[in-house]
C-alpha cells in the first residue's frame, strides 16, 4: 500500500503474545456465540493466561474446565464441531497431546475425507509447545513437522504477538482443524497488535528483513533468535533475506523459492530435531524445483536427536542459539 | 382387539421389517463380498438387529448417533439411504461417502449418523462433545453413542462417561454386549462385573436389557432417552446379544463353539419377533412379504451399486481440507 | 511398657522421621527454589507425607514403585539417596537422573524407584507391566503404583486397573487424593463416588484409609501388600490427604479457600504423628532431634549440590540409544 | 567371505514374509526365556498368523493375548522391561499405536534419558503399517517418518523376509526399544530365509541392484514395485544403484552419499506421503554433504498429503507405482 494513501497508524501499545491470543480469543468469542474453550484449568484463565477473565464474560458453559481427559478433550471437541459449533481445544502444552493421538490423528485429521465431506471438523487445537526453562523431556517437545506430514489439518507456528492474533483469528474462522502451535518461550515477547484483529492468510510468509546473500528461513521460538544473527550478519555487511514462514502447512514455497533462486544461498532454522525435520522438506522442495545447480550452499539447523534434557548447561548444549545460526550461516556464505 | 395391542403389533410389525431389512442388507452384501464386487472386508452384525432398530426406533430424526466397525444396522436404523450405503460399501460414485470411507466408515450427515468408526471406542467422545456442542446451541436433540463390549476395556471410555456425567450431557451410551471382541471372549478380558458396574462408578445411571428382545430393547431405550432428554443425565444400557458370524467377512468363526453359536441361533432376533407377531394373530404371508420386501429392496440396492461407475480418480484430491489442499497436477 | 507398644512406638518414631525428612527435604528445595538455585519448578507434596511413608515402609526394597510428578516423597521413602535426588533438583553432575530429568523425573532403580512421572497416570501401564514382568521372571516382589486423585479420569486408570484385576497383577494401586488436580478441585471434575468404586468395578478391590493418619496408612497398606503378595491379585488404597501448598513452586495457591486450607493444617499429618508419640511418653527433645536432624541432612544436601559441578555439556549426547545415537560432533 | 571358504548355502525353501517373522519370534523365545509377547488376538496366532501355534509352545504367560487397551499393551510393556524382560508388543495395525502415543513418544523413547540411563526400554514394538486392501483411511497410514524424527528409537522397514527375519531378530536382543514396521501388502511375499536365522545389523542398506545412472533409494511395501521399475529401466540400458535402506534410523547415509556422488541423480521413493515424508531428509543430507554441485537431478516421489481412501480407484490414484517411478525417473534422466 502508498504509504501516503494509508490511514494514520493507530496507537497500539504493544502487547505479549499471551495477551495478544487472549484478546484474539475474546474477539471471535463476542463475534460468534458458537466458539467455545475447552481445556483443563482454562476457567482461571490457562496456565499461561491466555483465557484470563474470559470465564466472567462467557460463562462456564463456553470456557469449559475439563477433567484431565486429552483423549475426550480432544475428541469431545471434534463432537462439538460436528454438530456446528467452533471448539477451541486446549492443550496445556502440546506433549499431552500425545494422550489424544487418535482423536487427533485418525479422527479429527480424516473425518471430513472419510465421510466424503459430510464432516466439518472446524476445531483449532492450542498447544504451546517448544523449550521453556528447564522442563525436560515430557514438557519441551517440538514436533510440528509430524502435522505438516499428516493429511487434513493446518498448521500454524507464530512468532509475533501480531502474527500469533491473526492466525488465530484465521483458525476459529476456518472449517479446516488448524493445529495452532504457542511458541511457550515467546508467551512474554511483546509487540504491537491492532485492537481489532484481522484474520491472517495461512500460507503467506513473514519477511523479516529484506537481503541479496543468504536465505534463511524460520518458524516459532527461534525466530528471535534468527532475527539477531542476521542483525549481527548485516554488521559484517551480510545481507539475509529472512522469511517467518508463519505456517507450516500450508508453507510459503513461493516465497522461499524466489529468495533461495535469488540469494543461491539456503539455510533452514528449526528448535526441532534437525534429523526428519521440516527443515528437509524445504531443502528438499527447492532442490526439486529449482534443481541442484541453482544453488550453491544449502543447510539446515536444528537440535540433535536428543530428548530435552533438564539440567541448563545440557539444555543449552543442544538448543539453537544465535551463536550456531551464525556459524552456520557463515560456512554456507564459504561455500 | 384393543387399539393398544393394535399399536403394539403395527409396531413390532415396524420394528420387523426394520431388523429384516439390516439383516438382508448384510446377507446381500455378504454375497456381493464372496462373488468379489466390492473391495475390503465387511464387519456384519447379524444377530444383533434388534439392538440397533430398537434404539434407533425411539430416537428423532435430529437426534444424532455415534457407531461403530460393525455399523451398518445403525446406518440403516437412523434412517441412511439404503443405496448410498450401498454404493458406498462397493466403493462406487453416489456412496453416501463418496466411495472414500467404505463399509467401516459409513456415515450419513443428513439423518443425524454422525459415523461408524474403525477405531473401537472411537466414536465416544466424539458423542459426549457432539452432546455438549448441541446444548451450546440450545437444540434439545440427544446423542445416542453404540460401541461393543470391546470397547469399554479401552481409555476413552471411563474418560467419555466421567465428562458426560460431569456436565450432565444427553447422551445414551449404548453398549452392544456381543460375548466377544474380534476373535476373543469378551469375559477373557473383561475383569470385574461389566459395563453397568463401570458405568455407575462414572456416574451414569445405567442398566442391562435383553438386547434380542426388539420390544425390550425399545421399551428400555424409550425409558432412557425420554430421562435424557428432559435433563437427568447420561444413562447407559447395555443390551446383552450374541454375534453369530465371524469378526469379518473374511473371518468362518470355526473356532467358536458350535454349541454355543447353536444356542444363539435360537435366540434369534427376528425369528424371536416373529413368533411373537405370529402369536399376536399377524398372517405368515405378512411376514414373509415383508422379508422378501426387505430382500428386493437390498438386491436392488446391490445392483445399483453394481452398475454404478467408479469415482473419478479427481475425486481423491477432494475433500482433504480447504486450505493447504494439494491438487492432483501437484501429484 | 509392653514389647508391642514399644515397638509401635519405636515404628512411628521412624515414620515420624521418614515424614520428617520428606518435608525437610521440600521446604530446603522450595527455598533453594525461591533463591534461584535450581532452575525449572517443583511440585512439593508438604501435607501429604503421610501417604508416602505409610506405603513405602511395608515394601521390600526389591518391590518397585511408579511415581507422579510429585514424587520427591515417594522416592524418599523408597530409599532413594538424598544427595544424588538434590543434585538432580539443581541438575548438577551425580544427580541421581545425570541432571537429565530434574524434579520431575526422579528415579532411582537401585532401590525399586521406577520413575516419577510428568505425565499424569503416566505411571499406571509401566506399573502392571512391571508386575507383569516379575512373575515371568518369577520373583515375588510386587509393585506400588501411586496416582492422584486427578488421574482417575484418564483412560489408563481404567485400563490399567482392569489389567491387572485380569491377570491378577501383584500391583497395590494407591490413589493419592489431595482434594485437588493442579488448580482445580477434584470433585469439581470427577463424577460419581470416586476411586474406590471405580476399581471394584474393574475387578479391583479397594477401600480408603485416612491418608493423614501415616499409622492407619502404613496398617492398611501392610494388610493390602500381603494379599497382593500372596496372589490375591491388584488391591487400591486410597488415601484422602490435601496439599497445603500451590500446584508448583510458583503457585502461591491464592485461589485456595483459606479456611479449607487452615482446616487442613490442623490435619497436618507430621503433627498428628507428633502427639501421638508425645502422648506414648516420648520426649519432645527427641521429636525436635528428629526435625533438626532432617533439616540439617537437607540443608547438607543443599550445600552438597550448588557445590556439585553442573555436567559436561557432551553428557547430553549419552543415554539416548546404542543404536543410532547421534554424537556431538555432529551437530 | 571367500567363496570358495563359505560352507555350501542350506537348502533353504522360500517362505512367506509372515512367516519368517513367526520363526524369528519362536527362535528368539526359545533362546531367552525373558522375550514375550503381548497384544490382541495373539494367542490364536495374531491377525495376519505371526505368532501362528506360539502359544502351544510357549503358553499364555508368554503369549499374553490381551483386552483393546492399546496404551496399555504398550506401556506394560515398557514396564515389563523395566523389571528385565523383553516383550514384543503386538500393535495389531500401526494405525492403533495412535492410541498409545504417550507411551510409546512421552515414555518409552525418553526414559532411559530422562533418567540419566538407569532404565533399559528394550521392548520391539511391532506395527503393520501401509496400504492393505481397500483398508481406508483409519487402517492404511505409513507414519515411519514421525520415528525417525523422534529422539530414543530404532526405526526397522523391511521388506523381504530374510531381512524382516533378521532385523526382528536383531530387534528383540537389541537394548533400544525399536519400532518394528512389518510391511502388510508384503506379508504374504516369499523369499530364502535360513533356518537358524542371524541378527541384521540396523544400519545398514541392502543393495538391491548396483548401477551408475541413478541412485534410487526405497524402503519397505514399495520396494518390490521400484525393483520392476528398476528391471524396466535396465531393458532400455539404464543402470540404477538401487538401495533398500532396511532401516530408517539409523540409516546407511555412506552407502546413499557413495552412491549419489557417483550417479550424480538421486530418487527417494516411499509409500508415505511425501510432504514431510522422510525422503526430504535423504535428499537434504545428500545436498548438504556433497554440496548441490555434486548433483545434477534429484527428487521424491511419495504419495500426495491425502488420507487414504477405499474406492480401488481412489486408492490407485494415489498410490506409488511402478509407471510413477518409472515416470520420475526418466524425468530425473533426462535434467
Ligand atoms: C483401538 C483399536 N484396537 C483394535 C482394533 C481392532 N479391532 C477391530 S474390531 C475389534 C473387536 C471389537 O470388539 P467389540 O468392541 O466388542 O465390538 P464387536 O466387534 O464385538 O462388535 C478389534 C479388536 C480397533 N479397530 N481399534
Ligand atoms: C496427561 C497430563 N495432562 C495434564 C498434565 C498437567 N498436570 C500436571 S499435574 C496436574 C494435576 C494432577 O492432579 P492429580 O493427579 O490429582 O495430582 P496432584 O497434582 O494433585 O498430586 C496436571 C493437570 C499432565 N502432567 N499430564
Ligand atoms: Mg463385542
Ligand atoms: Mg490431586
Amino acid at each position: 500500500m502508498d504509504a501516503a494513501l494509508a490511514p494514520p497508524p493507530a496507537a497500539v501499545e504493544p502487547i505479549t503474545l499471551v495477551e495478544a491470543t487472549r484478546r484474539a480469543v475474546a474477539q471471535e468469542m463476542r463475534r460468534d456465540a458458537s466458539v467455545w474453550v475447552l481445556g483443563e484449568d482454562v476457567a482461571r484463565g490457562g496456565i499461561f493466561g491466555q483465557y484470563r477473565g474470559l470465564i466472567e464474560e462467557f460463562g462456564p458453559e463456553r470456557i469449559v474446565s475439563t477433567p484431565i481427559s486429552e483423549a475426550t478433550i480432544m475428541g469431545a471437541g471434534l463432537g462439538a464441531a460436528l454438530v456446528g459449533t467452533r471448539p477451541i481445544i486446549e492443550m496445556r502444552i502440546f506433549d499431552f497431546a500425545l494422550c489424544a493421538m487418535d482423536e487427533l490423528v485418525n479422527q479429527i485429521a480424516k473425518i471430513r475425507y472419510m465421510f466424503g465431506g459430510q464432516a466439518k471438523p472446524a476445531v483449532v487445537i492450542r498447544a504451546p509447545h517448544g523449550l521453556w526453562r528447564s522442563s525436560a523431556a515430557q514438557h519441551s517437545q517440538s514436533l510440528e513437522t509430524w502435522f505438516a506430514h499428516l493429511p487434513g489439518v493446518v498448521v500454524a507456528v507464530p512468532a509475533t504477538p501480531a502474527d500469533a492474533a491473526g492466525l488465530l483469528v484465521a483458525a476459529i474462522r476456518s472449517d479446516d482443524p488448524v493445529l495452532f502451535f504457542d511458541p511457550k518461550a515467546l508467551f512474554a515477547a511483546t509487540g504491537p497488535v491492532p485492537s481489532a484483529i484481522d484474520p491472517l492468510p495461512f500460507g503467506v510468509a513473514r519477511h523479516e528483513q529484506w537481503g541479496d546473500d543468504l536465505t534463511l528461513v524460520c518458524w516459532s521460538s527461534i525466530v528471535p533468535d534468527c532475527v539477531r544473527a542476521a542483525e549481527a550478519l548485516a554488521r559484517d555487511g551480510v545481507g539475509v533475506d529472512l522469511i517467518d514462514l508463519r505456517t507450516l502447512w500450508p508453507w510459503d514455497e513461493a516465497a522461499v523459492l524466489a529468495s533461495a533462486a535469488r540469494t543461491r544461498r539456503l539455510l533452514v532454522v528449526h528448535e526441532a530435531v534437525r534429523a526428519g525435520g521440516f527443515g528437509g522438506e524445504i531443502l528438499a522442495r527447492v532442490v526439486e524445483r529449482l534443481g541442484p545447480g541453482a544453488l550453491k550452499a544449502a543447510r539446515r539447523l536444528g537440535a540433535p536427536r536428543l530428548p530435552v534434557p533438564f539440567s541448563p548447561p545440557l539444555e543449552d548444549a543442544m538448543r539453537v542459539t544465535e551463536a550456531k545460526i551464525l556459524a552456520a550461516a557463515k560456512s554456507l556464505l564459504a561455500a | 382387539m384393543e387399539a393398544s395391542t393394535e399399536h403394539a403389533i403395527a409396531r413390532l410389525t415396524e420394528l420387523y421389517r426394520l431388523m429384516a431389512r439390516i439383516r438382508a442388507f448384510e446377507e446381500v452384501a455378504l454375497a456381493a463380498h464372496a462373488a468379489g464386487e466390492l473391495p475390503g472386508y465387511l464387519h456384519p452384525s447379524i444377530g444383533q438387529e434388534a439392538v440397533a432398530a430398537g434404539v434407533c426406533s425411539v430416537l428423532r430424526r435430529d437426534d444424532r448417533i455415534t457407531s461403530t466397525h460393525r455399523g451398518h444396522g445403525h446406518a440403516l436404523a437412523k434412517g441412511a439411504a439404503v443405496r448410498g450405503m450401498m454404493r458406498e460399501l462397493f466403493g462406487r460414485a453416489g456412496g453416501v461417502c463418496r466411495g472414500k470411507g467404505g463399509s467401516m466408515h459409513i456415515a450419513d450427515f443428513s439423518v443425524g449418523m454422525l459415523g461408524a468408526n474403525g477405531v473401537v471406542a472411537g466414536g465416544i467422545p466424539i458423542a459426549v462433545g457432539a452432546a455438549q456442542g448441541l446444548r451450546l446451541l440450545g437444540c434439545d436433540a440427544i446423542v445416542a453413542c453404540f460401541f461393543g463390549d470391546g470397547a469399554i476395556n479401552r481409555g476413552p471410555f471411563l474418560e467419555g462417561l466421567n465428562w458426560a456425567a460431569l456436565y450432565r450431557l444427553p447422551v445414551l451410551f449404548v453398549c452392544e454386549d456381543n460375548a466377544v471382541a474380534a476373535f476373543t471372549a469378551a469375559c477373557s478380558v473383561t475383569a470385574g462385573p461389566g459395563a453397568v458396574a463401570r458405568a455407575e462408578s462414572c456416574g451414569v445411571a445405567a442398566e442391562s436389557v435383553d438386547g434380542n428382545d426388539v420390544e425390550a430393547v425399545a421399551e428400555a431405550a424409550a425409558r432412557l432417552v425420554a430421562r435424557v432428554r428432559r435433563g437427568d443425565g447420561p444413562h447407559l444400557l447395555h443390551a446383552r446379544t450374541y454375534r453369530l458370524l465371524g469378526h469379518t467377512s473374511t473371518d468362518q468363526a470355526a473356532w467358536r463353539d458350535p454349541a454355543e453359536v447353536a444356542a444363539a441361533k435360537g435366540r434369534d432376533p427376528i425369528a424371536r419377533a416373529r413368533q411373537r407377531l405370529l402369536a399376536a394373530g399377524v398372517a405368515e404371508t405378512v411376514l414373509d412379504a415383508i422379508l422378501a420386501e426387505a430382500r428386493a429392496e437390498m438386491e436392488a440396492a446391490r445392483a445399483d451399486a453394481l452398475a454404478a461407475p467408479w469415482p473419478d480418480a479427481a475425486e481423491a484430491w477432494e475433500d482433504v481440507q480447504d486450505i493447504g489442499a494439494e491438487t492432483m497436477e501437484q501429484a
